[in-house]
């Protein structure tokens, strides 16, 4: 199973390339020309072939079986989609070809603008952010130049409650603001008291997740927007979660100011083992103006793409990225929309949400619930309560899933909930398939119960994973002793 | 619906075991003036042949790179990427695993990511690198804000050969966190001139090299004057092929380097995704941003590889992280080093070599050209000649006769002085037939 | 160059290893008179952007039908095929492994046949069914040796409604063995003639629904007339979508059915390679050629599944075997099998359907343009019509109009009383402006 | 890792395809409508692909490793080959078109029949056999078809080495010939006595591999043609072997008649799992004018398609199958032709043929050797002398290897070498990996005949495979109760 690094043969004379033979010398470049020893080994393309496809055979993968990675959102990744991004006249373009020979891409974007537009509820939409947290990014920028306009530009307060997403508060400290938690109430929701409480006069903006990170809906949501709009600060809504309402909720109608969709999450572009993300950032009519360059612009008898934001918007906040945005997953997310259209994608919310409840009803007797009452939404909250009395952590229970032939539920988030175990099926998967999953956590949960009577089982749990392509790493070794590169 | 998994009576049995009617039931929670009774007013449900036809037709309106000389560049190149390369990221391994947050089960991306810090390291010629950030022009801005963390400084100095949307990115994220920026007037042999505008303020100096205007600069200089001066040298590649042929940033003395990547592996996707190659000085280890890989062992003492140093991030360290960034460009990494494992040292000469000669093929023939005038003194494969008359008319008169011949620098950046400037990328994919018709083409519409 | 691993080190290290001086010493064997000396006198090598130019260079010289009207069937026809399909057939476990000789590492491929031959004999309607053959005209002459082989009779009948290509297949290899062979008069309607030749040396008829004119025919009958005097039905269906709609074969009474199942999951790809559907009664078992998968059972009682009766097969019974097959059509047998799975029968049905009203519609607005006689009494996504003049060149002029307008029927078979006889196929495909554009198209050069 | 069968669920209500409501009655059809129940299941989508992705992972693949299956040469099959043969207006073109529209795909072909000619040096070539068995039906006919033009139609016997693959009797049989055996030396040659002894008037030709199927090459190949020509006969070569000698070796010098070419052995085009092949037929001048139908012409101003061989060529034996062969393949086998161009194809041989005698060099001191002398071609051959004295048969040694992670070698082939191992490398396995097999094998070797003084390990080898998806099958079972369908 051991697949060596490329780089341990040190035999640098290889190439899976062809090209032409070429013995001009560039002369004129005199000292600036590198030295012949780079360092970088090439592998003949079957020795690369091999290389690659046998590492793949050691990771998980939504394809391979269950991923059910709450808040991460791992759903079916249509091959469709996959095929449309790599068209000719898609995936070949140059974002600085002259936007005559560009008409086609514009409207795509402008498409998918009008179809996150009004699935939100909202006027505008940025499409650049190249992630969720650059999308987070965005709409503080967007705040941060509305108050600056306004003359509000004391307000340098953000509002995150406990249970957020950490690039909530990391994004509203990047851009200077400070943070100030609000409580979470037994049940789960943000502590209005609390949250009236913090409100003050140098508040800019409120950041909630809706759902939240519990898998709730937040109920007062309305009442929140209307407590801080009448302070004169904003609601910026991490929608890591829209997946979970789409077509059945705008958050428009709710009184969001700004939010992030991440496209990975709802509309199902590939994470491709951690990226690339996209995160346009949806904008109320308060926020529109301050949108960072470029944007494209319906002229009449075509789209052009507004570039400098001068003519349109001078309040525009600036440019987030070179060139224009994540074109290969609007591509993809587009051709998801078009695939499911308004009605598919409220039967996506609706599946994820029965999906999520279904999984709830049917290990809550034997798993320990931390907001049993009322039904959640996309993702169903564990905690580690069940384990007490049992040397088996939420680590340990999830690291025995993995020889299972399942991936782990996100653990310890939100942080708000001890040893959290946090599960999302989503709507792509069949109840044959949740079914298989629920009898197999079932059949885990009564075998790690039953250690409190058999100290020696503990270790099947302290050593899992057993059958995965390695033992349990040591993470810490790797911390204290960083090697991030070969050699 | 194709995706979707459930039918009526699977959906019936799971309301049942639930114990609820409905699955409005389900959205109790939702105040019931935004309960959207009906779908919103889009399109339904499609089939493939309709939903491909759509975006066919999309795609059929614009001009194909692939069927026209082409010759425009920038900071997004067009390149030949082996066929291995989009196959092997297509495997459902690797498209559909996420973030390895449970590497036991992951160590393909793994190893991949580890592969991938090890090349563009040696490529940039720097001790340590990142496992990638959302592009170069981020990736450059996340530079100037560890300048900042590293020298407690404030201000970064920006060439006037630095990418103008890289300038733009820089100054919207440094002036975000309250540092200010000196952007240097554009110009064609830019990059010493940062000298001039250092001070104790300054947190760092960024270059660029190729620059913007397509000069190669041999920074070694600068980089010592710069790191006399107390500030960090951080040096922007938006060309990464060029790394084949000219110094590395670190042989020059570069403390943090920046880099687009999508020459390497990656389409051009009018724009994005695309993949941020960031390196830097090991002494910084700590105060780089984005994913770490590192290599550990497990529990049997067998070599593997973990994500690390996340006490960084954001999801440990909340509102004391060193960036907000949760996200790299994995999958755009994982083209990258295959693309880059198959070229191999000898490859990337190789081909660099032909972008040399091609670039150099093609000035040779339009400077011959009464009224153009190549400005660039020094380059890899692009460069930059004033032309007689607007460059932005010309490119579009070149475009309507089937020819992308360029960047007008005013695409960039708006700047009268710069009207007649036109920046010509040559690479390995442009063929001696579309340097003529370009030559011919251009000479009718001069 | 890129296949190629070793490299004049290796070389060099493994014919020492060897314990030869060159590599020319590998191969003394070769009569002195056939060594050469240098390359052949063809190309050198070349990389994969000249080869993809010169190869999309020949490409471009082909009118493609995703571009164009489409009407053109008669044994091959243009369906949707999920993108899905293509993706998971190219995966490296299924597109580079071998017949599973070893099946406790080719569970993936076995448990695949095991399930595509279910596909198959659900379909036909038959009991039994094998892992594919080459297309549906080898499979049906493979049928009509199999006929001589149970009814040990030597003649084959052949209705005037076979596709003239798979009775000239028969032919050949019928001939070959040794076998008569009766192939009757194109017409039609023309599948119950073939009763009137039986006689006590028929081993079996051969009749075709729908037929290559689109004609749909209830076998019924014929079925047990044909065996009643002896002889088996040999039933072949070229468009394997109509039995989403039409009773099958193995409803109507056929011993064997041969089917051409390119329409699912395989493209058109110029001719081949397509997937030859066979199936049988249970008692024929032993008697059928190809591959055979089958369940059984490991070391540990686990199910698993292996190639079996391999008995029958040439590198067991060498000169006794039932057939000289080696290979079956596995690739695109997982084509099938994949896009059988994600159709089901209510995709199928529905698809069916759809095909069915489409070439209705077609044909009600055909049959109303002066000249244009409608042939085809009843029949599925096909339908022949006479038109006032030659077929070909009708053909001709509608291509020449960028409208790929169908078969004539003499491109098949050369008859002059067919010179003006034109075969129609109409699938999910075809829009209402593609039909629009072949009638006016078609009035104009009539 | 038990994969249910699609029909397990027994729920056909589903699909994984969308398309329109369609209500339609076809009433003209009457009884010819087909009731509801086909028992044909459909998935969604995320369950077909976690189907299909997790069966793929049951099987071994020469991406992942090497696949030293002799006489079946499994090599890397290049991806730009693929890439290829989906290219619009080569994937999506249906056979029947007007020609005026396919002059590309026309050029193809007999751009594909120009190098296989001039590999060959060979005159003539039909492209049709759809595989390499279908390829010697082919060349066979053409044999039949020549002996009866010339009055010589009581040539019923066919000479046949007894090494020869089982298709070469098995077509002989087919189209009516009588197989006679021709015996071999003790260095694995066709012994010429013996078939001198055998060539009477009535043969029609002999059918030979080249190199032969002990991996060897006919020595005395031209004195063996020259022997059967003079007798009237045809000499038809069986050329599964051509990557053994393509570019060093033109059978056409060596006086073949007629031999296929396994455009997926030489030319690598995919094997997926079975099929589909390809093995167009090289034909001499003597043979050329009784190749089947259709063939390409050229017509001065472009390429006609002969579909019935009136006017060229009235002697054509007639048709192999609906339409003009295996184009997918073709593109496929051409792609790989120009990428290696005609010094890299010589380059295939050599290193195929070099990679072989390394393999054979380093295993020959511990595993025998049936022909030890003088240097193998492209695959090196063992017997199982080396394992007597043990209870460890071939088999029992190969099912071994599976555990080691490699796919075992061709067993029990060629017939006239006892308990055969026969080893086919190819050239596009790098050192490297030769030697990690190399070694395993050493080991493995080792291990068995240990087992000479410790019957207990024996059962290692008896009960192997251990590690693979399945323990080892019995295949007894499946053929005296076939079972070959679900339910």
């Amino acid at each position: 199973q051991y697949e060596r690094l490329i780089f341990e043969k040190k035999d640098y004379t290889r190439t899976g390339v062809d090209f032409a033979d070429i013995d001009i010398m560039p002369s004129d470049l005199g000292d600036l020309v590198r030295g012949d020893d780079l360092g970088l080994p090439g592998l003949a393309e079957p020795e690369a072939m091999r290389h690659y496809v046998r590492l793949s055979q050691k990771n998980h993968a939504i394809d391979l079986a269950l991923y059910p990675l709450g808040s991460c959102t791992m759903k079916h990744n249509p091959r469709l989609n996959e095929k449309m991004a790599r068209l000719e006249g898609i995936g070949d373009i140059h974002p600085l070809q002259p936007a005559s020979t560009v008409q086609g891409a514009l409207e795509l974007m402008d498409t998918l603008a009008h179809w996150l537009k009004t699935l939100t509820g909202m006027p505008a939409v940025a499409l650049s952010p190249k992630a969720g947290a650059h999308g987070e990014l965005c709409g503080l920028l967007a705040i941060k130049a509305a108050h600056e306009a306004k003359g509000q530009g004391h307000r340098r307060t953000v509002l995150v409650p406990s249970s957020a997403h950490g690039t909530n508060p990391a994004t509203a400290a990047f851009v200077g603001y400070s943070v100030r938690e609000i409580a979470q109430t037994a049940d789960g929701r943000v502590d209005l008291a609390d949250l009236k409480s913090k409100i003050t006069d140098d508040v800019a903006a409120i950041m909630l997740t809706n759902p939240n990170t519990c898998g709730l809906f937040e109920r007062d949501i309305v009442d929140i927007a209307k407590l801080i709009h009448d302070a004169g600060a904003y609601f910026y809504c991490d929608g890591a979660n829209f997946n979970a309402i789409v077509g059945r909720v705008r958050p428009g109608d709710l009184g969001v100011d700004a939010m992030h969709i991440n496209l990975h999450k709802t509309f199902s572009t590939p994470h491709g083992g951690g990226g690339p993300g996209a995160g346009p950032v949806v904008l109320s009519e308060a926020l529109a103006a301050y949108a960072p360059t470029p944007w494209v612009v319906s002229t009449g008898n075509g789209y052009a793409l507004e570039e400098f934001g001068e003519e349109a918007s001078a309040a525009n906040f600036g440019r987030m990225c070179a060139f224009h945005g994540q074109m290969g997953m609007y591509v993809r997310a587009l051709t998801y929309m078009l695939s499911h259209g308004s009605d598919g994608l409220r039967q996506v919310a609706e599946d994820a949400v029965l999906n999520a409840n279904y999984i709830k009803a049917s290990l809550q007797d034997i798993m320990s619930v931390p907001f049993p009452d009322g039904p959640c939404m996309h993702e169903a909250l564990f905690d580690d309560k069940w384990l007490e009395g049992t040397q088996v952590t939420t680590l340990d229970f999830a690291k025995a899933m993995i020889d299972e032939g399942f991936h782990p539920m996100t653990m310890y988030f939100p942080l708000v909930v001890h040893g959290a175990m946090l599960i999302e099926p989503t709507e792509t998967e069949s109840k044959a398939e949740l079914d298989r999953f629920i009898d197999t956590l079932r059949a885990l949960a009564a075998t790690a119960l039953a250690t409190k009577n058999n100290a020696d089982e503990v270790a099947r749990f302290k050593n899992a994973p057993h059958l995965a392509p390695t033992r349990r790493l040591d993470e810490t070794k790797a911390a204290r002793q960083p090697k991030l590169t070969y050699g | 619906m194709r995706y979707l998994p459930l039918n009526g009576a699977d959906r019936a049995q799971m309301l049942a075991t639930i114990g609820v009617k409905s699955v409005d039931d389900l959205f109790v929670d939702v105040p019931a003036s935004a309960r959207l009774t009906a779908p919103v007013n889009l399109p339904r449900y499609a089939g493939e042949m309709e939903v491909e036809a759509q975006i066919r037709a999309m795609a059929a309106k614009n001009l194909s790179p692939s069927r026209v000389p082409f010759f425009v560049g920038a900071g997004a190149y067009r390149h030949h990427v082996p066929s291995t390369v989009d196959h092997i990221i297509q495997r459902s391994e690797f498209l559909t695993s996420y973030t390895p947050y449970q590497p036991e089960i992951a160590q393909g991306t793994l190893q991949v990511l580890f592969e991938f810090q090890t090349q563009v390291a040696r490529l940039t010629g720097m001790p340590v690198a990142n496992a990638s950030l959302y592009d170069g022009s981020t990736a450059a801005a996340e530079g100037v804000l560890m300048a900042q963390r590293i020298t407690k400084r404030n201000k970064a100095v920006m060439s006037g050969g630095l990418h103008p949307h890289y300038t733009h990115t820089v100054e919207t994220l440094a002036h975000a966190v309250g540092m200010e920026t000196e952007a240097l007037t554009p110009a064609v042999d830019a990059e010493a001139e940062v000298l001039k505008h250092i001070d104790k303020d300054t947190a760092c100096v960024v270059v660029q090299t190729p620059n913007v205007f397509g000069t190669a600069t041999d920074l070694t200089k600068i980089a010592a004057a710069a790191q006399a001066a107390g500030a960090l040298l951080i040096v922007v590649v938006t060309e990464v092929m060029s790394l084949g042929l000219l110094k590395s940033p670190g042989e020059m003395g570069a403390d943090i380097v920046a880099v687009e990547g999508q020459s390497i592996g990656v389409p051009l996707s009018f724009g994005g995704p695309y993949v941020g190659l960031f390196a830097a000085k090991e002494k910084y280890l700590r105060q780089m941003p984005g994913r770490l890989c590192g290599e550990t062992v497990d529990a049997d003492g067998e070599r593997g590889f973990v994500l690390t140093l996340s006490t960084r991030e954001q999801h440990i360290r909340r509102d004391k992280a060193t960036s907000n960034i949760c996200t790299n460009s994995g999958l755009c990494a994982l083209a990258f080093s295959i693309h880059m494992s198959l070229l191999g040292q000898e490859g990337l000469k190789r081909v660099a070599k032909i972008n040399y000669a091609k670039a150099h093929a093609l000035k040779d023939q339009l400077a011959v050209i009464a009224g153009v005038d190549v400005l660039t003194p020094r380059f890899f494969n692009e460069f930059t000649v004033k032309l007689p008359k607007s460059a932005a008319e010309v490119v579009e008169a070149l475009a309507s006769k089937g020819i992308l011949g360029g960047v007008p620098f005013t695409r960039l950046h708006k700047d009268e002085a710069f009207d007649n400037h036109l920046i010509i990328a040559v690479t390995e994919t442009v063929s001696d037939t579309d340097m003529s018709a370009f030559v011919a083409a251009l000479k009718e519409v001069l």
